[in-house]
């Protein structure tokens, strides 16, 4: 039940784009068109359950050990970096389709600061293993679903004259605010 | 472009959250009150202005093809550095605005200001740059901030205004309300500012 | 021959307009105003006065001085979110408040998307959803029905102690482990089908008289206004979830009669769900619309924070109406058949 | 302007190295200086809480140093205050997972016979405007109170504290917490 | 009474069947008759006349070019005037051949005994042959030359021949009327339809509001073996062909097929008279019903016009255009163009005039599209009106295309049903003929 | 202590290292081929993604003329916008020669303002003149005219296009406009030309693009060419820029010296310039080629 209870929660309850603000740069870039939003949503799970993994890993095999918890930022960052590129190598070698459908999100991933988030919350929460990896998948999981749904008003308000000190930036915004006030009412519904 | 250009761009011109719309996770977590604002401001402002010196520096040394992950290296130092200081002598701060000391090496805008200004430019330019964006992004931040802890909280940098326990519009520093009025700034900047500018 | 007009067909017109259609729906709440203002008296009338006049004076302000457009303020449509808005909300609220949740309504819910027609959401449960997150103290005191004594007499057991909603009343107690036949027993008169389908409980505004919601529903559905898609599924779909939560614990969940009538479920069910603007376009993508906001409607009655979930539920709905319109097509003619 | 360096194997493998090692080395030396001061910025907090609900009791010892731990109670600490040996009170950090969104971390100071002497709050996540209301002169209701023979509970569920107006779930939480300090200074026995 | 209908879409529209009452009665011959060559769907007639000729009620003056166009004949007898282009409805000029009428003379081959000819001696192909010179289009409205619809290629095989006597648009009533006072050539006509296309079967598609012509025609029909009379309800746009079949048969004609592949072939009832009188009595099409009508038109008239008539003669013969006119439809209201003036002469799609004044002329004022979902409702063909609108908009053609704009067939029910009076259909009509276009350039490719 | 600096620095170390080996590895194994000639030619260009080359934005014109470069020759591709500066730029950065294009600027062909041809009729439906092109002549009754619905207004990115109340007419402001062409493919009625700027601003042209006969066109528009040839007739024996066809005169810009005499012989007006043509002399001993007059 506690699986479930971090998957309802970081997808509905907590979503990391509309109430913790992590990943909102992708967010509001690659949310114009619902087949972009997939493609990049798909990539996102790959790189963040393979991110923390491997970060967590990191941290309490080696960092942990050698009591350097201080070189955590460097490190991941540094890993993640590694990790996004080697990704793209491996895909484009094993299969061309994904790697057309994934890879050109890719180097946008980098620089996802839910990735870096994410890997840095399991710690911070001192999760279990097996924990954070349903947390990194499940929040992976919220942002694409955040992502599909803005993506979606978005094509739809791409049809309608928003004024034109609103267009852009602001109406993605306050669009994404109405979502997450919307969304409050997924409150409470796990603990 | 003199220097007092560079300096100012920032600030106004292409302040990086009105303008150029970068950095725009920590814009609005951390903007729940003007001084949480502000101390993000300002520790983005050291990170700037240090890694753009020290990339401006080591431009020429560093080949193009590690030029990336060689920035990610410094900056992520001096975030790191930024982070532990603020651990040990403003932990109340520290603690407010938690994960996104940290994150700012992802923001956009140090490696964006590393990649498009520091790696082209000198030492002065690029340090008077840094300034420029990091206080623009600051003042940028301690405005949101400012309104957010007006209307949301009724306090302005913790000081109570409307006297203790007043009734306020909480949305406003709820995650919805952080949404709402970066949009509408940023909108009034569109209408009133960008003509003029 | 100078005044000839040219045009493409159709030359013949039909007999609605977006006037006829707004203000058709306004006619339809007033046998929930009317109801309001017997049980909650002259402060009701008040409230949905102020949050009216708010509601289009935003409107028309904005159109005339920051968009310089068209005005068409008076077309019904802002009428209908400050009703609706009122509706929403307890008649004790503070009259700023309820000015500022229709300003909210109408300049951030509808107007920075460019007016009637543009917005993903319905504005009016913004309105709400925005009043209830910010001023929470007062969105959630409920006062008792004063019932003003000029109508018949009407069951003098609601002059108790606390205003709690049905809703809330039940589910507080339920958290508390208390059993429902124990609840039942200690406030028998929130428990009570005719109490609830009259209105004579304490809740918003408007919402509380599932008769005279029903009216109104019926008059749209008489005027062609809406269809009996979206209200019918969205009510099947909350006495569904609700159902089988009761069936398998009956002690621990209300049964799902009771839901229907309790709270905003009749309201939102009627009258906006079936929002044109924030609806799906298709008869098909209205009914998953309207099924999966009832099931979520019930998932956050039974489970989430709030003791009613009414709005949110319709809210998150809206935010996936344009998927649904992506996706759920209607039946084309001459697409889906294969002939020699 | 000089020439920038070429991008082959060695070059690239030893800029980075040596920017790598010169970050290391920044790093190590700022957090061997930082960390006396964070490690102290803590134990400041902790102790000024402690301080804060022994208001009023005269100690002479170090209540942090002597800090202990009940089985049973996970993540509660409790802090013996003694004068001259003699227990003088104790504080205890206590949580309550019942929270609107999450934890509620106190730290709640006990007279040696159980009544409460103050409360402070450590660490939450609630509503602002609603939960935050009980770091307000709100929480004063509890001193003088002994959970032992007075119901800490809230109205609504029988007991004798009121309830922060829209925030039972708040309210409630800090009730659970106090009472799980108190069970814990009870059986933990009086150190 | 089982009433068949279609199933998707459709409105009803006031009927305003005002000239229902009115017998048909034959206008005047003009004073100067002005033949546009391109009366049809398809590629215009080439003119085989000259200035100064002399021709009779019936010469042939244009002859077909190409598979889809039809033959002209005169409808009056006289000397040719010219041969220039006149204004057709629109406003822009067509060719067209403008006699001077001198008397009436007909052709001698053209039978004018009034008997009814009931046997048919033809056989397929000569029936097809001869529609093809009577110049026979479908008179329903779209004009299309009647002897290609029967000209069923090789491996399609047809068992039904429908025939469209609906008149779903509001006002006209010329069909009605025939089916009133022609019910033996509409059944000799269908009749030889049927020959032509060897199938054993006829159903003639009445809707419920003309209960006499159905009573007329089912009991009529006994006598001609296969041919059935089908009451309809009354729905917009039943007389479109898709719907016709659909509401009839139950058949769904695929997106961008032709009655054909599902096996049946639709024609207007006012064609089976054409039809009669060009097979039976060897008379081409140079004459039709026009009914005029509009609610303040001091008479409702059905007329039987000589093709070439100005439209004004037969406004003026009921009583001129009253007061506060501003709008001609030429056809009905719902499909119908509006004509830049009257001055234009009736052609063989002229189903009917109608004046409209001004108030019910004028569009009511567009507003935001308030998404309420009736045009999808409406739509006969299962498309989102107000999306297509959207994408002709913003240039979006691939997404127009992508949405199956091309399938629409301009009914007008999106736009009718319309709160907001959106010019729906103007937009979707400009996707349409874009999409079309660029489908076009791309088979090209 | 020391951990607390050596730890760091191996650790650092070895990831810096195993980065840099693999970043390495990368570049080697996995290297695309991008030209980066694109971003150069790109940045060159204004950026307004106007489509006025015939290529998706302006990133797909640099693709096209790189790709073009290599066969030697980007003659044939332009940039209306960026103009001749644009591509001698492009065509520097490459290597190449680019023929000088002259500097072209839309104007519109059409006098049926309000008061020459008075509107006979109301058009009633979407305001756009693809529609009504499809729907009928127009109000004015002329086939050929302006719809006066601002299609062309619409597509103009540069703001150099705005409607005339007064006229019905569209008015393009030269110094605006970059003769990207996108009215153009606009007008249903192909009334707007693209044409030479002319030395000095000097521009004559025929308002028009009636074909009707002179009487018919009369009918309904005052400022109708038709075709009576007398502009023909005055243009200089040596230029013979002006033909007439289908009863419209059209004014070859590559001949035209500009000189303005046709615009004075018109009897409807119908032809027109950018300055004031020089008034005939009342002594017509000179020759009259020999009076270029100063602009007004």
């Amino acid at each position: 039940m506690t699986y479930f209870n971090i998957i309802i929660g970081s997808i509905f309850v907590n979503n990391i784009v509309l109430a913790l603000f992590l990943g909102i740069c992708p967010f509001l870039g690659v949310s114009s068109k619902v087949s972009t939003s997939v493609g990049m949503g798909a990539a996102v799970v790959f790189v963040m359950t393979l991110a923390t993994l491997v970060t967590y890993l990191i941290q309490t095999l080696v960092l942990i050990p050698l009591s350097i918890g201080f070189m955590q930022t460097v490190v991941y960052i540094l890993v993640i970096a590694a990790l996004v590129q080697m990704v793209e190598i491996i895909l484009k070698k094993i299969s061309q389709p994904l790697y057309q459908a994934l890879g050109i999100f890719l180097p946008l991933i980098t620089t996802n600061c839910a990735v870096l988030g994410v890997a840095l919350l399991v710690i911070k929460k001192n999760m279990p293993l097996a924990d954070a990896m349903v947390y990194a998948v499940a929040n992976a999981i919220g942002f694409t679903f955040a992502l599909i749904v803005f993506a979606g008003l978005r094509e739809r308000l791409a049809l309608v004259d928003i004024p034109k000190p609103m267009r852009g930036a602001p109406i993605a915004l306050i669009t994404a605010g109405l979502l997450s006030l919307a969304f409050m009412g997924f409150a409470g519904l796990v603990k | 472009m003199n220097n007092l250009q560079v300096f100012t761009r920032g600030l106004v011109k292409e302040n990086p959250i009105f303008v150029l719309l970068l950095g725009m996770c920590p814009t609005l977590a951390v903007s729940s009150s003007a001084f949480n604002g502000l101390g993000m401001g300002l520790a983005a402002t050291f990170v700037l202005v240090c890694s753009n010196v020290v990339i401006a520096l080591l431009k020429n040394l560093i080949p193009d093809k590690v030029r990336i992950p060689a920035f990610i290296v410094v900056i992520a130092s001096f975030v790191t550095i930024v982070d532990l200081s603020m651990q040990a002598f403003t932990p109340a701060l520290s603690e407010s605005l938690g994960v996104f000391i940290p994150l700012i090496v992802v923001n956009c805008i140090i490696l964006a200001r590393a990649e498009a200004f520091a790696s082209k430019n000198g030492v002065l330019g690029s340090l008077l740059d840094g300034l420029g964006m990091g206080l623009g992004f600051a003042i940028a931040l301690t405005i949101l901030g400012g309104i957010r802890e007006i209307l949301g909280d009724g306090k302005f940098f913790g000081f109570p205004l409307f006297g203790e326990n007043p009734t306020t519009i909480l949305l406003f520093i709820l995650p919805p309300g952080a949404f709402i009025a970066l949009g509408l700034v940023i909108a009034f900047v569109n209408k009133f500012v960008k003509k003029t500018a | 021959m100078s005044n000839t007009i040219v045009s493409l067909s159709p030359h013949a017109k039909g007999p609605l307009s977006t006037e006829k259609v707004m203000w058709g729906v306004v006619i339809a709440l007033m046998p929930s105003f009317a109801f309001s203002a017997y049980f909650f008296g002259i402060r009701a009338i008040v409230v949905t006065l102020v949050a009216t006049i708010a509601c289009i004076l935003t409107e028309f302000l904005i159109q005339k001085y920051l968009m310089k457009t068209t005005v068409t303020a008076f077309d019904g449509s802002a009428a209908i979110t400050g009703i609706l808005l009122a509706f929403n909300v307890p008649s004790s609220i503070p009259i700023w408040q309820m000015v500022l949740g229709s300003v909210f309504a109408i300049a951030i819910g509808k107007m920075v998307f460019g007016g009637l027609g543009r917005n993903p959401f319905n504005p009016a449960l913004l309105g709400r959803a925005f009043m209830l997150a910010s001023f929470p103290v007062d969105m959630t005191t409920w006062p008792i029905p004063v019932k003003t004594q000029w109508l018949w007499e009407m069951g003098k057991t609601v002059d108790g102690t606390t205003a709690a909603t049905p809703l809330g009343f039940f589910k507080e107690g339920v958290k508390m482990n208390a059993s429902m036949g124990d609840l039942v027993a200690q406030r028998p008169e929130l428990y009570d089908y005719f109490n609830l389908f009259i209105g004579n409980v304490g809740g918003c505004i408007g919402e509380v008289s599932a008769f005279a919601i029903l009216l109104g529903g019926i008059y749209l559905l008489y005027k062609k206004i809406i269809t009996w898609h979206i209200p019918v599924f969205y009510l099947g779909g909350l006495a569904l979830i609700t159902g089988i939560f009761w069936w398998m614990e009956p002690a621990k969940y209300a049964d799902p009669l009771f839901h229907l009538f309790a709270g905003g479920a009749m309201l939102g069910a009627w009258f906006m769900a079936t929002d044109m603007v924030t609806s799906p376009m298709t008869v098909k993508g209205q009914i998953l619309f309207a099924v999966c906001g009832g099931l979520l409607c019930g998932l956050i009655r039974l489970f989430g924070a709030f003791p009613e979930g009414c709005s949110y539920s319709i809210l998150i709905m809206n935010a996936f109406v344009p998927l649904i319109d992506k996706y759920i097509k209607p039946t084309r003619f001459g697409k889906e058949v294969n002939y020699g | 302007m000089a020439k920038k360096l070429e991008s082959n194997f060695v070059n690239m493998f030893v800029v980075l190295l040596v920017i790598g090692l010169v970050a290391a080395l920044a790093l190590g030396f700022t957090y061997s200086k930082t960390r006396p001061e964070i490690e102290a910025a803590a134990q400041k907090k902790q102790e000024k809480n402690i301080t804060a609900v022994l208001e009023g009791i005269t100690y002479d010892n170090k209540p942090l140093a002597e800090k202990y731990t009940v089985d049973g109670f996970d993540g509660l600490e409790l802090y013996p205050a003694r004068q001259g040996g003699e227990l003088a009170g104790v504080a205890v950090k206590t949580v309550s997972p019942s929270g609107y969104s999450g934890n509620v971390w106190l730290m709640v100071g006990f007279k040696p016979d159980g009544t409460i002497n103050r409360t402070s709050v450590v660490e939450h996540k609630e509503t602002p405007g609603l939960g935050t209301k009980m770091d307000t002169p709100w929480k004063d209701q509890y001193n003088g109170k002994n959970p032992g023979t007075n119901n800490i509970k809230v109205r609504k569920d029988g007991g004798e504290i009121d309830a922060i107006t829209a925030a039972t779930i708040s309210s409630r939480a800090f009730s659970d917490a106090v009472q799980k300090a108190y069970d814990a200074f009870k059986k933990g026995g009086e150190k | 009474m089982d009433l068949k209908t279609f199933k998707i879409g459709g409105v009803h529209p006031p009927e305003n069947k005002l000239s229902a009452g009115a017998p048909i009665e034959a206008a005047a011959l003009p004073k100067r008759a002005f033949i546009h060559l391109g009366q049809h769907l398809g590629a215009p007639a080439k003119p085989i006349v000259q200035k100064g000729d002399k021709v009779r009620v019936g010469t042939l003056i244009g002859a077909g070019e190409g598979f889809i166009s039809a033959a002209v004949h005169s409808s009056v007898s006289g000397t040719v005037f010219a041969i220039d282009a006149v204004v057709d409805a629109s406003g822009y000029k067509r060719p067209a051949v403008i006699i001077d009428v001198e008397g009436d003379e007909w052709e001698p081959t053209i039978d004018r005994s009034p008997e009814l000819k009931k046997d048919i001696s033809l056989d397929k192909k000569a029936i097809v042959d001869r529609l093809k010179e009577a110049g026979i289009v479908g008179l329903g409205g779209a004009t299309f030359p009647a002897h290609v619809k029967y000209m069923v290629p090789e491996g399609k095989k047809v068992d039904t021949l429908i025939i469209n006597a609906v008149e779903c648009e509001p006002y006209l009533t010329s069909d009605h009327r025939v089916m009133l006072e022609r019910a033996d050539e509409v059944l000799v006509g269908t009749r030889i339809l049927m020959t032509a296309l060897g199938v054993e079967r006829a159903v003639i598609g009445i809707e419920a509001n003309k209960p006499d012509a159905i009573e007329i025609l089912s009991r009529k029909a006994k006598d001609h073996p296969g041919i059935t009379v089908q009451a309809l309800k009354v729905q917009y746009p039943q007389g479109a062909e898709k719907q016709l079949i659909k509401a009839i048969l139950n058949r769904e004609v695929p997106s961008g097929k032709l009655p054909l592949d599902v096996g049946c072939v639709v024609n207007n009832v006012g064609t089976t008279v054409a039809v009669y009188e060009a097979v039976q009595k060897n008379k081409p099409l140079f004459e039709r019903i026009v009914t005029l009508t509009g609610k303040k038109l001091p008479r409702k008239a059905n007329f039987l016009v000589r093709v070439g008539t100005p439209i004004t003669q037969l406004i003026d013969a009921c009583g001129g255009a009253p007061e506060g006119t501003a709008k001609f439809i030429n056809g009905g209201p719902m499909m119908g163009k509006a004509m830049v003036n009257t001055d234009i002469p009736v052609t063989k799609g002229t189903s009917g005039v109608i004046l409209v004044d001004e108030a019910d002329a004028r569009r009511n004022a567009p507003g935001a599209c308030i998404r309420c979902a009736k045009c999808v409702a409406a739509c006969p063909m299962g498309l989102e009106p107000y999306l297509i609108e959207k994408q002709a908009e913003y240039a979006l053609w691939e997404d127009a295309e992508k949405e199956d704009a091309a399938d629409c067939m301009e009914c007008g029910c999106c736009q009718f049903t319309c709160p907001a009076a959106r010019p729906l259909l103007d937009n979707i009509r400009l996707a349409k003929t874009t999409v079309m276009r660029i489908r076009r350039e791309r088979s090209k490719k | 202590m020391s951990a607390m600096i050596l730890y760091p620095v191996i650790m650092l170390g070895a990831v810096a290292g195993i980065a840099a080996i693999l970043l390495f590895l990368t570049a080697k194994k996995f290297h695309v081929e991008e030209d980066p000639r694109i971003d150069k030619v790109a940045e060159l260009l204004p950026g307004a993604n106007c489509g006025g080359c015939g290529y998706p934005g302006c990133r797909g014109l640099a693709e096209a003329i790189v790709k073009a470069a290599d066969k030697g020759d980007i003659g044939g591709l332009s940039c209306p916008p960026g103009g001749s500066t644009a591509m001698k730029a492009i065509g520097e950065v490459l290597g190449m020669a680019v023929a000088e294009s002259e500097p072209m600027v839309a104007v519109l062909r059409c006098g049926g303002t309000h008061e020459k041809a008075p509107r006979t009729l109301k058009y009633d439906g979407a305001p756009k003149c693809v529609i009504a092109h499809t729907v009928f002549a127009g109000e004015k009754g002329c086939p050929n005219g302006c719809l006066g619905l601002g299609d062309c207004v619409t597509v103009c990115a540069f703001g150099a296009m705005y409607m005339d109340e007064k006229t019905g007419l569209p008015v393009i402001d030269p110094a605006k406009c970059v003769a990207c062409g996108a009215c153009v493919k606009a007008c249903p009625r192909k009334i707007i030309e693209m044409r030479p700027k002319g030395r000095k601003e000097r521009r004559v042209w025929v308002n028009c693009v009636n074909t009707e006969k002179g009487a018919a066109a009369m009918k309904y528009c005052k400022a109708a060419c038709i075709g009576c040839g007398k502009c023909v007739k005055e243009c200089p024996e040596k230029v013979q820029a002006i033909t007439l066809q289908n009863n419209l005169a059209y004014i070859d810009p590559k001949k035209c010296i500009a000189c303005g005499k046709c615009v004075l012989v018109c009897p409807t007006k119908a032809i027109l310039a950018t300055f004031e043509p020089p008034k005939p002399k009342p002594v017509e001993a000179k020759p009259a080629e020999a009076a270029p007059a100063t602009p007004a």
